[in-house]
Parts: C-alpha cells; structure tokens; sequence
C-alpha cells in the first residue's frame, strides 16, 4: 500500500534530497526551512544552515513562526549578523544552495516576491526581498519552492525582486550574477533549466499527477523531455521526521 | 558621565524629518515603546531605515511620521505583511526605496567605515535596481574594479542621524550587549552620527567590562540610555520575553483598514500616557510574566 | 563531523608556497607552535600576511620559511624589533610589502566580504604608498568615488590560502571562541580559503551552542582544529596563560645575528620533536604553572 | 621650592593637557599611553581612549610591556578589532585626537617610524607604520610626542611613514587627508604649527630650557614667535598619578 502524504510534505522532501552533505545553504522563510532541516537530519548531517539574520546551524525544538522567532535560532552554534552571513559567507561566494520560496516564477526562474498586479497600474505589496534578491545573485545554484498555479507560474511576472536566468541565454552571467535558479519544486512536478536558452525544463512529475495536470496550470510551456520519470515519494522516516520532529504543528505544512 | 534619561527626553532630542535606523526585524527587537513616543510627542517627516522591515516601522508608518522608508522588504513573519507600510506604497503617501537585506547591510557598512561607496553583487537584473534608479538616481551608480576592469554596481554609504536600538543590556555610558543574531544593529549604530539605546536593564559598568567581549555598541556612539522594560513590546526580545501573540494580532487586525488602525492608535498610543500605561493596557504584570522567557530557551 | 587532527597532520595539509595569515600580534596570541612544526617539516616559500607583524611570524623568517611578508609593521613590544623580519628586510632577503595596520585590516575585509576592492584614506601622502607602488604594483590603485568624483586610493582584497588562527576555545566542527580583544584574526579566517584552528582546549558543540554569540570563527570556515595547550608560548593567550618573559628574552637574545638564532632553532625546534618536548625543554609543568592566568585579571 | 620632575614626566603632562572631556583619542605606544591615563584620571575622565587593536576605555592596574600585554587591556568595556577601531570609529572620522611617538618628524610633521639611515643605501628597519599611518591619515588632530634631539628633529627624515603636512601649505588637504599635526611635544619644547606655510612653530619651552638648547638641538629652524612662554610644569597630583598608579614600575618613564 503506497504511503499517504501531502503535496507540501513531498516538496520538502524533494528539496531536502536535492541538498548534499557538507554544503552550505542559505535558507528562506516557509518550506524551505523544512527541506533543509529534514536535509540535515537525514543525507546531509554536516550541511551548514544560515538564516540570513545571522544564524547558523540551529536545532530548533519549537516551530517557530518566522526567521524572527528565536525558536528557530535554538541551539545555533552561531548567532551574528547580516554582514556576517550575507556579506562574508553568500556575497563572498561560499554558499552552494540557496533555498527560495516565491510569489510568482516565470520560464528563466525569475522570482517575484513583491509586487502582485500589475505595476503600471493597480498592484498589491507584498513582502519584497529581504536576502531572497541577494541568495538569488550570490548563490551558486538556487532551489524554487512554490506552489504549482497558472497565476505562480507565468510566462511575465510583475516584478522581478530575483533575478533568475533574466532574459535567458547568457544574459544573466553577463550581468556579472553568479549561480543561477537549477529547480524548480511544485507540488505537481520538478523542473532544472535547459543549458542553453536556460528555458524552465520538466525533470519529473510527482505520482499521481499527469502531463496535463502540470501544464494546464502554467502560464507557460517548459521544455519537455522525451522521457519524464515520476517524482520519487518521501520514505517513511522522511515523512516522521517532518511531522513528529521538524513541525508537529503544521505551521509550515498547513 | 550617565547618560541614562527618560524616554520622554531621548525622543524630544530628535527633530522632524531626521533619518532613523531601527533594531527591529519582522516581530523582534522593535523599538516599540520608542515609537507609539515619537507617535504621541508628533514627530513628522521622517526617514526610516532598516534592513529588514519591521513592526516598529510598521507602526510609525501607520501614524503618519514617515516621509520616508529605506528598507529590504519585510513582514510581520506569519502574523501578516506589513499593511501600514503596503498602503503606503499603494497609495503613493509612502515613498519607499526598496532594496534587499545585503544591500542595505552593505550601505550601512560603508556609513560605519567612512567608505566614500562600496561595490555589491546583488540587484543587478532585477525590477528592485531599475525602480531604485527611476526613485533615487543618486545611491547608485557604477563602478570599474580598478584591478579587473569589471563592472559593478556601487552604493552610497547610509549615514542616519540617529540609530535607535532595542538591547537586553546597557551601562549608564551606554555600552550596550545585544543576544542573539543582531542582523544589521551593529553597522547601524556605526553608521548613525548618534544612538539612542533602549535597554530591557542597565547593567553596572563593573559587570560591562567582565565581559567586554559582548559590547556590541560601544558607549562612544551613544546620547541617550533609556531603561524600558519591555520596551519591545509585543515583540520579542531574546533571552528576555517571547513576542505577545494576541496583541501581534490584534495589531494585525487593526491594520487591515486606516479607519481601524486609527482605532488602535488612539487605544494603544495616544490613549494611554506613557510606556507604563500601555504595559497595563495590554495585561500589565500578569501578561508580562506569561511573556517572560525561559532562560535556556530564550523565549 | 570532528575536524580534530594533531598539529603535524594540520601542518601537513599546507603547501610549499601558500599564502598563510598568521593569528599573532606583537607578542599575543602568536601561532607559536604551529611555526615551530612548519620549519620542522622544512615548508619553503611562504607568503605571511598579518596586519601588525608578531613573534609568529619573525619565527618563521628567521628559520627560512618566508619569501613574502605582507604586514602593517611591528614589533615584539618593549622586549624588542622583529629582528629576523628586519634583517631580511635590511639584506634583501625578505620581500616585504609594508603597509598600515588599518590598510592590512580593510584588505582582509575586502576579501571576507567578497569585494573587488576596498577605498581606503590611509596610506595617501607616505613613504608607505610609494615602495608598495614601486614594489607590487598590482595591489592599489586609484579609484574614483561615482558619487562625488572625489578621488581615493583602492586596496585589493587579501585572500589568504589558510588562515592559522591560535583561540582560547573551539568545538571539533572549528566554532571558535576568541576572548580579548580580536585585531585582524574575525576577517582573515574570513577572507581565506579555509581556517586551521589551534585552539587552548575543545569545549563539546552543546557548550559552543549555549554562548553562540562568542563564536567568532564558525566551523564552516574551518579545515583542521587542533588542540594545543600552550600553543602560543612564549606569548600570551588572554584568560588562558601571560607570556614568558624569560623565553621572550631568550629569543630576542638569539636573533640577534643569524648564527645565534641557528642555535636557537636547532635548541627549540629543531632539537625537540613536537610541541610537548618543546614544553618541557622550557620548563615544563613548574614553569607553564607560574604563566596561567589568573581568571580575572586575565593574565 | 619648585617639584623636581623628569623631561619625560614633564612630556606626558604636557600630553594629557592637550586632551578634553569627552573626546575620542587614537593611542600608540609608550609615552601617549601615560598621558592619555593621566588625562582620563584628571582633566578628561569622559574621554574615551582607543587601542588599535580592538581596546576602549582600558583601565589597567599592571603596567604593560605595550599594546600587546593584556595588562593594558584590563577592565576595558569594548574588546573588538581593528576593523572596529581603526575603521569603524577611526576612519568613520570620530578620533578627535591621534597620539603618536616617532623616531623622526621634519618641519611639517611628517613622522618616521620606518628606516634609519640612507633608504637609497644603508639602513635599519625598526618597527614601521602598525596604526600611526592611519591615525596621522584620518584623525581630527595628530599630537607627536618624541626626544628631543638633533637626529630626531630633521631637516629630512629617511622615511615617511605617517604624513603631517606633507611639503607644506595646503598639499596634506590636497591628498584628501583629514586633520594634521597640531602639537609636536619633546623633552624640550612644545611646537604647533603655523597656519599657513604648516612649518613648526615654537609654543613654548619648558622650564629651565634655553631657546639655544631648542634650537642648537633641531635639524631645522622652527618658526619663533616674538614672546615664547614657559611650559606649564606638572602638579603633584599629575606626578602622584605618574608614578604611583600609571606607571609605577617605570616602564614607560624609565
């Protein structure tokens, strides 16, 4: 009997295997702090978390509501500040993943995070950058986390807040950014980037979801592989440590 | 020489339209009590900075004391987004110049070292670098590294007139520990010409210098010492109390329209007479002491 | 993941040739030990880089090891010059890039921050500038501010291979404590590739987790973290041991002129096979026992 | 009777006159560590002292061998770094005064503490710039304090490690430099210099000094103001402090 979990507990679980040990990851606010701790207690033991406020390493004992709860910062080994994270660890070029959940992606992993509508006319303010912007240049891949919707996934995005592959192509290392987006996880399907047009590519679709499923709810087509496997499930353990340990309280995977 | 006062008098020090950094980030180490006192002495026109923005922002904003706000988008965490800051920028009464979390941290950096600029990665390609150069033509520009001929983007030091920051500790000279991350507190004061330091308590000078390691801010930098506990609140000071849930939401909640968060000024900052007021207004001792946080745990 | 190695399997990871900054200043603090074994490996053509130069590195100059110093000047305080350095400088054996502590300090910044370069006031109108532009050209420049079209003076980022960092405390992940003050040693571990930690004793992870304000290196900088009690003697180490006038003395003594300090070598390096012997050589239990501090005074 | 006091005790009273309440003061080695404790323990007691290396507000009650012993760091309420010293408050522009020896000042009060001898041909290196170059670079006012002798008032010095005036008139605010040299303060005499050409200036002479003893004891003629005043002596307490608390082993006064 196949095991039963939701599509946020799969998403953190694909995150959570696309981390390897010993890297250094620059966390974001929401799913991405689950996928990386689940990293860390399972394939990636002497992976480094950084929280951009100057954390580094917590082992957290309490859900907390955001980067700003110190439940989060528990049992860090590090406790300093931006110009430490983000300037000597992410600007400086030592972090390997950094871990983004978004408003809206278009088809080179530019991310939105600011403005929803449209910004000549009426828009709505939402969070903005905080370090996303920064993860976004600095990071030598990023990872995408959100939810799989026409109106997330869109062929134009209002704003920009992080740049991805920008106009596709080279245009992005010709703007002297580093890195660059190399997935995008959804709760339908997995996507990397081709290595030329640097054009979102469907990597693997989750089970249970069709070829349809996922394209019907984007507002644009990505390359599509001859083959595309299935997304592999989360392992009993995976789904333990996610529900028993890292947020018995649902508040990420509500 | 104390330079302990009365919140009162730290804010009567500032003029209208001065540029203010603040501690806070998201729902943590705002300076509160600090702001609903420049909201209550009616204070106008001013600039705000912050990396990361906050709920002492928020606040300040939702009042109508800031012309101006520098800062690397925010939230209130899970509570909610920053709605007074949001309406202003909808509405166009805000001018916001919004940049990321380094970039801020960056430009502060520069003020705290007397760097005429300093070159940064980031916002390059994005929407937040095109608006800042069609809002504020002069904080960015660019720049040859002189060694590779590479072109970067620089930024123009932030030098505000004064850093106020929310602490756990502080002697009277201002000497001031901050536990937990600091995010940008330190290049904040730095930067600032003066700051004010908001302390949940003041520690002898003898104590300080046991653990001088721990001084984040040096007295040197600092003009007033204000003891306020609870001077966060309802967010959270670590190592001192937890943030205040119901009153976060309650927050949240008057936030949603002007007309509402009008209501919960004249409540909460106008109606009450000073930070001891509010404190009863929100549960006084008994909800204090449910606040206070485990000392191991630090919340 | 312990990083814990002994000193010769630490020294042993490091090449011919490498660029290593060098936790000393003066007489504090200085990676004593770790020379003593890079000569008895018979490592050649370093480059050392600190910003004000220490007992460390005149160690290692004298035995040969060093073909380029990069440093703000200095000296052994009142018990004297860094008398090997200066020879080398005076016979044209050394090649050394003579800077300003500050001008040291904002190279290592500029590479812990991943910056291209870094303006700086210093160095402008001196003697300094002049032999650093005659010597290496390729590390200033002129830069101009976009802001103002002022001119200043551009330093390259220092980028050392390893940085050795002598600490009173670490956990076997390489999170440092340092007590006292810190100099130059927060951006060297920073701006290098990776960071030896020599450290007084190893305290467990829970121990660092608890006080992760103090942790000034994170272990994620670090390749190898050695314990090493008396590491740094005959220099002090802050809250852990004063430093050995007798020893200093005997030293200074020695580098007086090349063949005496041979002797010395051959007496304290040389002569003994590893730390421990060294420790005995100089008196051992007894003596280390009248160099502890005492744990408030710090010395 | 008038006190009996030595020219060094004389020198580092002289210093800590220089100093007021409530400025931010740059110390080197020796000398300028004595006046600046005598200082803070009389006329500036809220005058905050920096050490290079990461140091505020020191008080020692063990003489040091110099910066580098932490005797001189004992009770102090900042412990940080350079780049929080020399950057953060120095090159920030808040030292109102730098205070520094030398083994060589010419008649702008440009100091060496670099090479002795011939740089083209023969010389020793001694102990070069450590912070002096950045506090004569950045500081509101610079105050030299050094012997007075031939070798060590020059016409020419080897070697400038830390700019005064440069060559003269405006060519140190030319180069983008901050401040200068007020006061060169020697076992003989204490100069400041002339407003206009920079040259030193004759301020007063200590007494039982002869202005024959100044001048035949100078590399160079200072400019001589009409009517040249007596030094002020120390005062018994000063002379107290000096010997009893400051430096009672007589390292720096030896």
């Amino acid at each position: 009997m196949p095991l039963e979990y939701t599509p946020s507990e799969l998403m953190a679980v694909a995150g959570a295997r696309e981390l390897e040990d010993g890297q250094v990851v620059a966390v974001g606010l929401g799913l991405p702090v689950v996928a990386s701790f689940l990293a860390k207690k399972t394939c990636a033991p002497n992976m480094t978390i950084l929280f951009e406020l100057g954390v580094i390493n917590p082992e957290p004992i309490h859900t907390g509501v955001g980067l700003a709860d110190p439940r989060v910062w528990y049992r860090a080994n590090v406790l300093s500040s931006f110009v430490d994270i983000l300037g000597a660890v992410l600007h400086k070029g030592r972090v390997d993943v950094g871990f983004l959940g978004g408003l809206e992606v278009d088809q080179y992993g530019n991310l939105n995070t600011t403005l929803l509508g449209d910004p000549q006319g009426q828009f709505r303010h939402m969070i903005g950058s905080g370090g996303a912007n920064d993860i976004a240049s600095c990071a030598k891949r990023t990872i995408i986390i959100m939810r799989h919707e026409a109106r997330k996934l869109n062929k134009t995005i209002s704003f920009i807040t992080s740049p991805g592959y920008m106009g596709g192509g080279d245009e992005r290392a010709q703007a002297g950014l580093l890195g660059g987006p190399s997935r995008v996880i959804t709760d339908k399907a997995i996507f990397d980037f081709d290595g030329v047009s640097k054009r979102m590519r469907l990597l693997s679709i989750h089970p249970g979801i069709t070829l349809e499923d996922v394209l019907d709810n984007m507002g644009f087509t990505p390359v599509i592989p001859e083959a595309v496997p299935l997304t592999e499930p989360p392992d009993p353990e995976q789904l333990r440590l996610i529900r028993e340990v890292i947020d018995p309280q649902r508040i990420y995977m509500g | 020489m104390s330079k302990v006062t009365s919140l009162a008098e730290a804010v009567g020090s500032i003029s209208d339209g001065e540029h203010l950094s603040l501690s806070g980030f998201a729902i943590t180490r705002c300076t509160m009590a600090f702001a609903r006192e420049v909201i209550r002495q009616g204070l106008r026109g001013l600039t705000i900075s912050q990396c990361v923005g906050a709920m002492d922002a928020d606040l300040l904003t939702g009042a109508g004391v800031v012309e101006r706000l520098i800062y690397g988008g925010g939230s209130l965490d899970r509570f909610g987004r920053l709605a007074n800051i949001n309406r202003g920028i909808e509405n166009g009464s805000l001018c916001a110049e919004e940049y990321s979390s380094l970039s801020i941290a960056f430009r502060y950096l520069a003020g705290s070292l007397g760097l005429p600029f300093i070159p940064i990665r980031s916002l390059r390609g994005s929407d937040l670098l095109r608006q800042i150069r069609a809002r504020t033509a002069e904080d960015v520009a660019e720049v040859t590294d002189p060694f590779t001929g590479e072109n970067w983007l620089a930024l123009k030091p932030l030098q505000p007139d004064v850093a106020v920051v929310q602490v756990q500790a502080a002697d009277e000279d201002g000497n001031a520990w901050i536990f937990g991350p600091k995010w940008d507190n330190p290049e904040q004061a730095r930067a600032a010409k003066r700051t004010i330091v908001i302390t949940e308590r003041i520690l002898s000078g003898d104590e300080i210098r046991k653990h001088a390691e721990q001084t984040i801010i040096p007295g040197l930098l600092v003009s007033h010492v204000v003891e306020l506990p609870f001077g966060a609140h309802p967010t959270s000071v670590y190592g001192a109390y937890d943030y205040d849930d119901v009153q976060i939401r309650c927050y949240v909640e008057a936030a949603k329209t002007p007309a509402s968060f009008q209501a919960y000024l004249q409540e909460f900052v106008y109606g009450v007479k000073d930070h001891q007021g509010y404190l009863d207004k929100v549960g006084g001792v008994a909800r204090l002491e449910q606040l206070r946080a485990d000392p191991v745990l630090g919340y």
